[in-house]
């Protein structure tokens, strides 16, 4: 055998030592956010989310077409059915079918969901960024206001900002909101913190970038994961703050087939038709369930450090 | 609270020792095979607000104070009919502007102290007179339904009790500025009860959690939200009564949870019983269901001075249009009866030749036709966002009526308001159609028909903004005549103008259903809420 | 020599401390403690001394990435501390930073092209002038174009270097901060590092001010070396002289302290007492004094001037003051 | 050299990961003796650090598992003995001391009650006894103040000051191996010569064998009498500390020691063997070095070298020290010349 | 310590002032008259005009506020609508009430939450763990108030283990000193009755503690798991100490810092949640009293109600950030 002169695989040139490694290993290009999205794909627990999640969110599309029942024809005779092949989860005490009502109440809680917490991640986002990179009195404010905002358990918050709107379901969802915005600030706030401090901003805010840019490209994108992480465990929430306030008659009004209403509306039938309460009580458990599932395996996914 | 002990004498030491041990139970019932532990649990949905009865309008407070005080006069057990309490007889001047009442003697109250005229006398100027020194008025004591039932407080130009003079220690004389028909009736009330002038001396405006008066039960304590507990007066009027040791009015907020208590024991009246639970207790051999007498309506009313339910047929024609029973079943599971007057029909002057507006959607098109609007029309319907008990769901009405209105070709939009602005709005005339109801108190039709038709009340009480000379004439009449005939039958004339006019619909009167378990005896619920347990007994 | 490109005098960075009931300030740390050095073009200045010294804060205080407590530094000849925020973003291009960690100053959420055409942006370059010019660089570097389209994670920490020296590159600077570049990384992949930054700057002629703790890279590297202790320069001067006749007693007790990877080598070893004091609490004097084996009464009280003994030989050290002052 | 006291032989560790089964350790065998300090240099991922916690069997697991080979400790395997006897051996008879001094100490915990329970775990005295030994190791590791920084926390103390007490620590029950992983990695220059001065000076005294891992080739010729270098998961030569230094055999090695800027050699350009670490996987075909080695033939990229030894307690896994090729290595090697 | 404390203290102004401006603005705020509210539907005119005029409602809202705020430092926190009672003198029932029933529940939450998490970090990925973890999950996922209805159901109503609400066996109440009945009981020497006092404590307890259980064991656990990977739990394993050693010595006290955190926030959510499980259990607490309070349009009370679950939460917390700085030597600002 005889030694070859120079490893052929081996680059002269001393400076440019192209890595032999990397190119067996992995040519296939992959962002971070796919490899997080892979990792989602290999959490059981999330999949089981999703599909829970799925599954009221096709109810809440095809409602119409799943029941030939109106959520709020009330049928005297027939109130307070038990489940049968007629009325799936049975009739309420004024004659209405559950499972129709379940379907439309799936809306309306991921209406809640999703505007609840769009809401409070917009003002959160925008609240936390400014306090987060700006700072100095800017800063004292917003956290002071924040502070303020944490000080009352949430529900008795959004309770108190019911109140003074009024009860409705759009109020509840804009106190909903309002109680979800300092969770949101402070998060984004602590987030933007540190990532001001990270090399890499330092790095980018030495290449001259100009503030906006250097919130939009560098901050933002690495603040997402935990934000994300948040708004889907505040889906759930959310969810159930507004079945709580719709339980105390301070969210949605009768007729609407909202959960907790409809739980409110049924307590007195407990033991006559258990069935008016077991339903509702389950959807909501289920949906929150659902977004939890979610929330945990991005998290695991998305910001394994965040764990907690 | 030196007179609690004092009067409780002989027997049972208070709170916790009295009820479980056997001894003591001997003088204080001759019921034989009554059981030892006399002691009553009252449970209830919500809390009393305040135990001077004179200073709330609360149905869960009178029910509490109609143990602890008595009044002047009080009502037969299941109905309005006028009868004796601290005063055993009673004179009407013939122009019915004195009336003179003789006094029980030998009645003390709670503290020791005795009861008489001068006590009356007390009570009366504190209700009438702000700037008494029992009035509390800086305290926030605020005499509503004195104001209310006798036209005001003193000094108001509406006022009718002109003075209140003393005979005697048993002699009390009442005169008038003029007659009121209802002034018997009003003293009946819970909330006209006497209290303990030297109890008020002591206990100032906290006279509220400290009810020192002549009846019954005696007052032990109040744990807020919680229960509020009268032990036996052993130094009663009435010998033999109470024969009960002790009373406990617990709060229950949850139907269901007051229902489940009872069933287990816990307690042994319930009162709020969810009608669809009636059948259940009914069934249940250790249960008794009692109904109380209806004492109140709920309707839906008209703003008849605003289009277009200034039209009459149009006002017919909807009345037609809806389905009473079906609300009566739906919300009542048929405790309930559908309703054609403005007032509860067990009441003095109710008007039972009124023919009813049957459910008849074809006679509502064709008079909707004949009122111009055959091509249906789109309003709106006013509904309350709070539970009232003429009312348990107003959603659920509204929902009913207006599919109702639907069938005949009439659109209506339901709109929310929230309560207090609900209450200031229809006050202003600012709704088309709304859903409203009204609870007896004195059981004088007066308190329901002037109150919610009289011209003089628009703007206030009667929302329906209804105005028929006719109508205020009878009612003013009947308000001053002392002969209860005569009242009657003004009052029953004034409802059949009222039918013809139709400035609201009566839905139905609800009858309130409650249980006890089978071992309380004599109990009877009594329609304004308010009863006597003196004579309640637990046989096991 | 050459013109100076970067005077730095009398620079001074310190951080509040705060605390007490109402969070007031009631201390600082002194991380810089009036520093002044030049730097020439072309010339590679290394800055030692160890951790906590303040050798960052220059660092970044010079880009102004941190303001100054006090002090003047002169690029080009045009004092910077006072230019407004604008005016600064602008000049950056023409110095630039390379920091310790490969991992942490790389946006992991970027292709390597976006991070490196990102100061592209300023000059308003094309999309495909900026595309070429990202692989232009990544060549100069030793990178491959095909790695343009791959994020920071799928780099060993070498080759992420790499890539912060191209994203520095990017502007044509004229001088770059270097900020431990090769600490972090292994000896045979640093010393592939340190002959890239050499090469480098016989390319493109620019100026380093090189910042690293170990002494040995700081030797083969630079011209010139500064010595930090607790936030002050204690000795500055060319390589030679400083390894061969180190003057201060704490540079000679550094250069003692390194282990030689050589058995023959038989040194005779300054073992220093006790630890580095805190910059919160910097010791009065000379900040040396409590741990320096030939301190003096003087030096407890009196802090030494940074003095030049020999050409171009900088000292603080009352061992070398004057007698006659 | 007398007894050996701490044998390995092929030696195993696997990492089971998402990625799949990583062979973090692939074969290492290494003996040390009585009283000698022997150090394991290699860069950063090739294995060092899962050695020395395989010793202790505090390899985290999941995901990591020794899959093969043997630990002797005097004439005991430790791979077999009971959880009970492990527990008793460490800390007693081989204890270990970690890279971080500034994580490694239980923050909330004083160094007195950190101290005394390394002592009360192994040695029946009892408290008073154990503080009294615990100050006077304090002092032993050249801790001033040794009774009042018994009552301070971690967070007091400086990272040097830390790393004496982590050492007094594993010291406490005068082990007879003390491995330490990177001691001196995050302290200061000036800082590590205390440490290592204090580490030879605990090596003289008490007679404790130390396993030294380290990527810095100068800390080794410091203070070791015999060094095992380690590449990809493998050890690759071994020798006396002398030897290593003066005269690598192995690419690696040589390649190594050139790459290290020298402070007391007159400058030149730097050699720098290109690449990067191969990170450790399985079925790895061929010499691990191979990609960046110059002398790269066609039997390393189908064959693995084993490790020959060069006799003397000296090993080198290199083809070219095979017998049948040492001429031709020794040719390669002049004509490389540096 | 005590510059901590004080510091910690001088923090909560702003943030007390702040919670008293939103409880005053909830009064003035609310639309409708509150006059009108209290009397009803029945109320004439001049009754409510007299309300108004008592409740001063017709001053500038800046000087109401201040009135607002002088009272309340000086331990008025106004009188009831409702009972005419100073809701100072009444509230110290319904506090109690609440404190014993939130006690109990976190008590439950912690002991149950801590140990689960315990024993899920320990066995890792082992059946315990994810039959915990599922019941965690589904824990943080139940609506309060369903839980509350479903357990008087089924344990109250259909298996008859425990009171259906209440806080003492109705037929028999004693006599309150504290208002915490527990310690009533045990201070009357009735330990009979503690029984049953602890027996009407089960199910409210329970539906108020799961979900700051299921949050607890969660914490728990990925703290644990987290402190069991750190290098100083490696140098104690070193040492040669054995498993319970390390976990409950070493592991549990790092841990419970990020737990005692999520302690004192969950104190806030089951505050919170009071006012759901004390309407369903007729559980007299503050949560009731708000919630009476709210049907009521009891303005003063829905304000002082709220200021004082909103102060306790406060109070809570800084006593947490106190225990904090106990717990762990490196906190010093
Ligand atoms: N933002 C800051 N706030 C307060 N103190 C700071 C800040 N940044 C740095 N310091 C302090 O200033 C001193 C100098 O820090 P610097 O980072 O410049 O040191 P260094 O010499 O770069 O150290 P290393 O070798 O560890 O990187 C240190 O004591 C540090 O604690
Ligand atoms: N917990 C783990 N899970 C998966 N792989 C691991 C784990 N710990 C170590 N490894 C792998 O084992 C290999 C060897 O790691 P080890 O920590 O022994 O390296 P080292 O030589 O000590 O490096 P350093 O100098 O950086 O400390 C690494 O390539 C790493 O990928
Ligand atoms: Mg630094
Ligand atoms: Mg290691």
């Amino acid at each position: 055998m005889k030694i070859k002169e120079k490893n052929p695989k081996l680059n002269q040139n001393n400076n440019n030592p192209i890595d032999q490694q990397m190119e067996q290993d992995d040519i296939q290009v992959t962002s971070p956010w796919k490899d997080s999205l892979r990792q989602l794909r290999k959490n059981r627990f999330a999949i089981a989310g999703l599909i829970i999640i799925l599954f009221f969110v096709l109810l809440a599309i095809f409602a119409p077409l799943l029941t030939s029942y109106a959520y709020d024809k009330t049928d005297i005779v027939n109130r307070l059915q038990p489940p049968s092949g007629e009325h799936w989860f049975g009739t309420d005490d004024v004659g209405r079918d559950i499972f129709t009502r379940i379907a439309y109440g799936a809306r309306i809680s991921l209406q809640v969901g999703i505007f609840a917490v769009s809401g409070a991640l917009l003002f959160g986002t925008i609240l936390g960024i400014v306090a987060g990179y700006y700072g100095r009195w800017i800063d004292m404010v917003i956290s002071r206001v924040f502070d303020i905002l944490l000080a009352f358990p949430s529900i008795l918050l959004a309770i108190a900002i019911v109140a003074i709107l009024g009860s409705s379901l759009e109020n509840a969802l804009i106190a909903i909101a309002i109680v979800n915005i300092p969770i949101f600030g402070r998060l984004i706030r602590s987030k933007v913190i540190s990532l001001r401090e990270e090399e890499f901003v330092m790095a980018a805010k030495a290449q001259g970038m100009k503030n906006g840019r250097i919130i939009l490209h560098h901050i933002l994108p690495n603040s997402v994961a935990p934000i994300i992480v948040q708004a889907t465990l505040s889906f759930g929430t959310a969810i159930l703050e507004a079945a709580a306030l719709g339980f105390l008659g301070l969210g949605a009004q009768p007729p609407t087939p909202e959960w907790g209403a409809m739980l409110a509306g049924s307590r007195d039938f407990i033991q006559l038709a258990p069935w008016t309460l077991i339903f509702p009580g389950v959807s909501i458990m289920l949906v929150v369930l659902g977004f939890n599932l979610i929330g945990d395996g991005l998290r695991d996914a998305l910001d394994p450090k965040m764990k907690n | 609270n030196g007179g609690d002990s004092e009067s409780g004498g002989d027997t049972d030491k208070p709170a916790d020792n009295g009820s479980s041990e056997p001894g003591d139970s001997g003088d204080s019932t001759d019921t034989g095979d009554a059981s030892e532990d006399q002691v009553l649990i009252f449970a209830r949905g919500g809390d009393s607000e305040s135990l001077d009865p004179g200073s709330t309008t609360d149905g869960e407070s009178s029910r509490v104070t109609k143990q602890v005080l008595e009044g002047l006069l009080t009502f037969d057990k299941e109905s309005f009919e006028v009868q004796p309490e601290l005063a055993h007889d009673w004179k009407v001047s013939d122009d019915g502007l004195t009336y003179t009442f003789y006094l029980e003697e030998g009645v003390t109250f709670h503290d020791g102290t005795d009861f008489n005229a001068e006590a009356v006398k007390v009570n009366f100027e504190r209700w009438a007179d702000p700037s008494h020194e029992y009035a509390y008025t800086d305290d926030g004591y605020v005499y509503s339904m004195y104001g209310t039932m006798f036209g005001g407080f003193k000094g108001d130009e509406g006022h009718v009790i002109k003075e209140i003079n003393v005979v005697n220690d048993h002699e009390i004389e009442f005169v008038l500025h003029r007659p009121l028909g209802f002034f018997l009736q009003n003293l009946g009330m819970s909330y006209f009860a006497i209290t303990s002038p030297a109890a008020l001396e002591e206990y100032g405006a906290r006279i509220n959690e400290n009810p020192v008066g002549t009846g019954p039960f005696k007052f032990v304590s109040w744990s807020k939200d919680d229960s509020i507990i009268l032990e036996k007066f052993e130094d009663y009027r009435v010998e033999g009564l109470p024969k009960l040791d002790r009373v406990i009015f617990s709060v229950i907020p949850d139907n269901a949870a007051r229902l489940i208590a009872l069933k287990s024991g816990e307690i042994d009246i319930m009162d709020g019983l969810n009608p669809d639970d009636a059948a259940g207790v009914e069934s249940d051999e250790n249960l008794i269901l009692y109904e109380r007498a209806e004492n109140n309506f709920g309707y839906v009313g008209f703003n008849t001075q605003k289009e277009p339910f200034t039209n009459k047929e149009l006002r017919q024609a909807i009345s037609y249009a809806i389905d009473r029973q079906a609300i009566a079943d739906a919300l009542y599971a048929g405790y309930a009866v559908s309703a054609k007057n403005p007032l509860p029909p067990s009441y003095m002057g109710y008007n039972d030749n009124v023919e009813p507006y049957a459910y008849d959607p074809e006679k509502a098109k064709e008079l909707l036709a004949e009122a111009g609007y055959e091509d249906g029309l789109e309003i709106e319907l006013w509904t309350m966002p709070v539970a009232r008990p003429y009312m348990p769901d107003p959603e659920t009405v509204a929902v009913i009526v207006q599919s109702n209105l639907a069938d005949i070709g009439i659109t209506a939009n339901i709109h929310r308001e929230e309560w207090a602005p609900y209450l200031e709005k229809t006050m202003n005339g600012e709704h088309q159609m709304y859903m409203l109801g009204w609870s007896g108190t004195n059981g004088d039709p007066d308190y329901f028909l002037s109150s919610l038709l009289h011209g003089d009340n628009v703007g206030t009480s009667n929302r329906s903004f209804y105005v028929n000379n006719d109508v205020d004439e009878l009612l003013d009449k009947a308000k001053v005549a002392v002969d209860q005939e005569e009242r009657a039958q003004l009052y029953s004339d004034a409802q059949e103008l009222i039918s013809e006019d139709v400035p609201m619909i009566p839905l139905v009167h609800s009858r309130p259903v409650l249980a006890t378990t089978s071992a309380v005896k004599n109990y009877v619920p009594h329609p304004s809420t308010s009863e006597s347990l003196a004579e309640v007994e637990i046989v096991k | 020599m050459q013109r100076p490109i970067l005077e730095v005098s009398h620079l001074k960075k310190y951080f509040d401390v705060r605390g007490g009931i109402f969070g007031k300030k009631v201390g600082e740390v002194k991380a810089v403690d009036d520093v002044s050095f030049t730097v020439h073009e072309g010339e590679i200045l290394g800055i030692v001394g160890e951790s906590g010294c303040g050798k960052s804060t220059t660092g970044k205080t010079i880009l102004r990435l941190i303001e100054p407590t006090e002090g003047e530094i002169k690029f080009e000849g045009q004092d910077i501390t006072s230019l407004n925020y604008e005016a600064m973003r602008k000049l950056r291009r023409d110095m630039q930073i390379i920091f310790q960690d490969p991992y942490a100053s790389l946006n992991p959420r970027h292709t390597v092209e976006k991070i490196i055409s990102e100061p592209l942006l300023i000059h308003g370059m094309n999309k495909q002038e900026r595309k070429s010019r990202v692989r232009e660089l990544l060549e100069v570097v030793g990178l491959s174009s095909y790695h343009a389209s791959r994020y920071p994670h799928q780099f060993s920490g070498g080759q992420r270097q790499r890539i912060g020296i191209a994203r520095a590159l990017a502007n044509h600077p004229k001088l770059i901060i270097c900020d431990e570049p090769v600490s972090a990384l292994d000896v045979s992949v640093q010393s592939q590092i340190l002959n890239l930054m050499e090469s480098l700057r016989d390319q493109f002629n620019l100026t380093y001010v090189f910042i690293a703790h170990d002494l040995s890279v700081v030797k083969h590297i630079s011209d010139r070396v500064g010595v930090m202790y607790l936030g002050r320069l204690v000795e500055l001067t060319d390589k030679d002289k400083l390894y061969d006749d180190p003057k201060h007693p704490y540079t000679k007790a550094l250069l003692s302290a390194v282990p030689l990877p050589d058995p023959d080598v038989e040194k005779e070893r300054i073992i220093l007492e006790g630890d580095v004091p805190s910059p919160s609490n910097p010791p009065t004097g000379c900040a040396f004094h409590t741990r320096c084996p030939m301190a003096m009464d003087i030096c407890k009280d009196i802090r030494p001037s940074f003095e030049q003994v020999e050409v171009n030989h900088f000292v603080a050290c009352h061992l070398y003051s004057d007698p006659a002052q | 050299m007398s007894d050996e006291i701490l044998k390995i032989t092929s030696l195993q560790t696997h990492f089971f990961t998402d990625q799949g089964e990583i062979p973090a350790v692939d074969g290492v065998s290494l003996t040390v003796h009585k009283g000698e300090v022997v150090g394991i240099v290699g860069e950063s991922g090739c294995g060092k650090s899962v050695t020395s916690l395989s010793i202790m069997q505090l390899v985290p697991s999941p995901p990591g598992k020794i899959v093969g080979g043997t630990i002797h400790y005097k004439s005991e395997n430790l791979l077999n003995a009971s959880k009970k006897r492990i527990k008793d051996i460490r800390g007693n008879e081989i204890s270990m001391i970690f890279q971080e001094p500034m994580t490694s100490l239980d923050p909330l915990f004083t160094i007195g009650n950190q101290l005394r329970e390394a002592l009360q775990i192994h040695k029946k005295i009892n408290k008073k006894q154990a503080n009294q030994k615990s100050i006077e190791m304090l002092k032993l590791v050249g801790i001033p103040r040794a009774e009042e920084v018994m009552n301070d926390y971690p967070h007091q103390l400086s990272g040097g000051m830390r790393q004496r007490v982590m050492i007094a620590i594993s010291m406490a029950c005068d082990p007879e191996i003390l491995i330490a992983d990177e001691p001196t990695t995050a302290l200061d220059v000036t800082i590590q010569a205390q440490i290592l001065d204090l580490m030879k000076k605990l090596n003289h005294e008490k007679d404790t064998a130390i396993l030294l891992i380290t990527h810095d080739l100068g800390v080794v010729a410091e203070i070791c009498d015999r060094v095992i270098v380690m590449y990809a998961g493998q050890v690759v030569e071994e020798g006396t500390t002398r030897e290593i230094l003066k005269n690598p055999t192995h690419p690696y090695t040589k390649g190594l020691i050139r790459s290290i800027p020298k402070l007391h050699e007159k400058d030149q350009k730097l050699y720098s063997i290109p690449g990067t670490v191969p990170k450790p996987k399985m079925g790895m075909l061929g010499c691990r070095f191979k990609d960046r080695c110059e002398f790269a033939h066609d039997r390393c990229f189908s064959e693995a070298p084993e490790l020959f030894s060069l006799g003397n307690n000296r090993y080198s896994r290199c083809f070219l020290l095979d017998d049948t090729e040492r001429k031709v290595a020794s040719d390669a090697e002049a004509n490389t010349g540096s | 310590m005590f510059a901590y404390t004080m510091r910690r203290l001088f923090m909560l102004v702003p943030v007390l002032i702040g919670m008293t401006l939103i409880t005053f603005s909830i009064v003035h705020l609310i639309p409708g008259n509150p006059a009108q509210v209290i009397l009803g539907e029945t109320a004439s005119e001049t009754a409510i005009k007299n309300l108004e005029e008592s409740m001063g409602l017709n001053e500038p809202y800046a000087l109401q506020y201040t009135y607002y705020v002088s009272d309340l430092l000086q331990g008025d926190l106004g009188t009831s609508l409702k009972t005419k009672t100073p809701i100072s003198e009444e509230i110290w029932p319904y506090i109690a009430a609440t404190f014993e029933l939130t006690f109990f529940a976190m008590l439950f939450a912690i002991i149950i939450g801590v140990n689960a998490g315990i024993i899920s970090a320990w066995k890792q990925n082992s059946w315990f763990d994810f039959l915990a973890m599922l019941v965690a999950l589904i824990g943080v996922s139940i609506p309060v108030f369903w839980l509350a209805l479903m357990e008087q159901w089924i344990f109250a109503q259909e298996l008859s283990w425990f009171p259906s609400s209440g806080r003492q066996d109705n037929r028999d109440p004693m006599e309150p000193i504290t208002y915490f009945f527990v310690l009533d009981s045990i201070l009357h020497g009735d330990f009979s009755r503690t029984f049953t006092v602890l027996k009407h404590l089960v199910l409210p307890s329970i539906a108020l503690g799961t979900i700051p259980m299921a949050i607890i064991a969660r914490m728990t656990r990925s703290s644990m798991l987290e402190v069991m990977r750190s290098d100083y739990i490696r140098t104690v394993q070193a040492k040669g100490s054995g498993q319970f050693l390390i976990i409950y010595k070493h592991a549990l006290k790092n841990a419970l810092i990020p737990v005692l955190t999520v302690i004192g926030l969950q104190t806030g959510v089951l505050l919170g949640g009071a006012i759901l499980t004390e309407t369903i259990f007729s559980w007299p607490g503050v949560g009731r009293y708000i919630y009476e309070a709210i049907t009521y349009r009891d303005y003063p009370v829905i304000q002082s109600g709220i200021l004082i679950i909103a102060f306790l939460f406060v109070i809570i917390n800084l006593v947490v950030d106190l225990l904090y700085k106990f717990i762990d030597p490196r906190i010093n600002y």
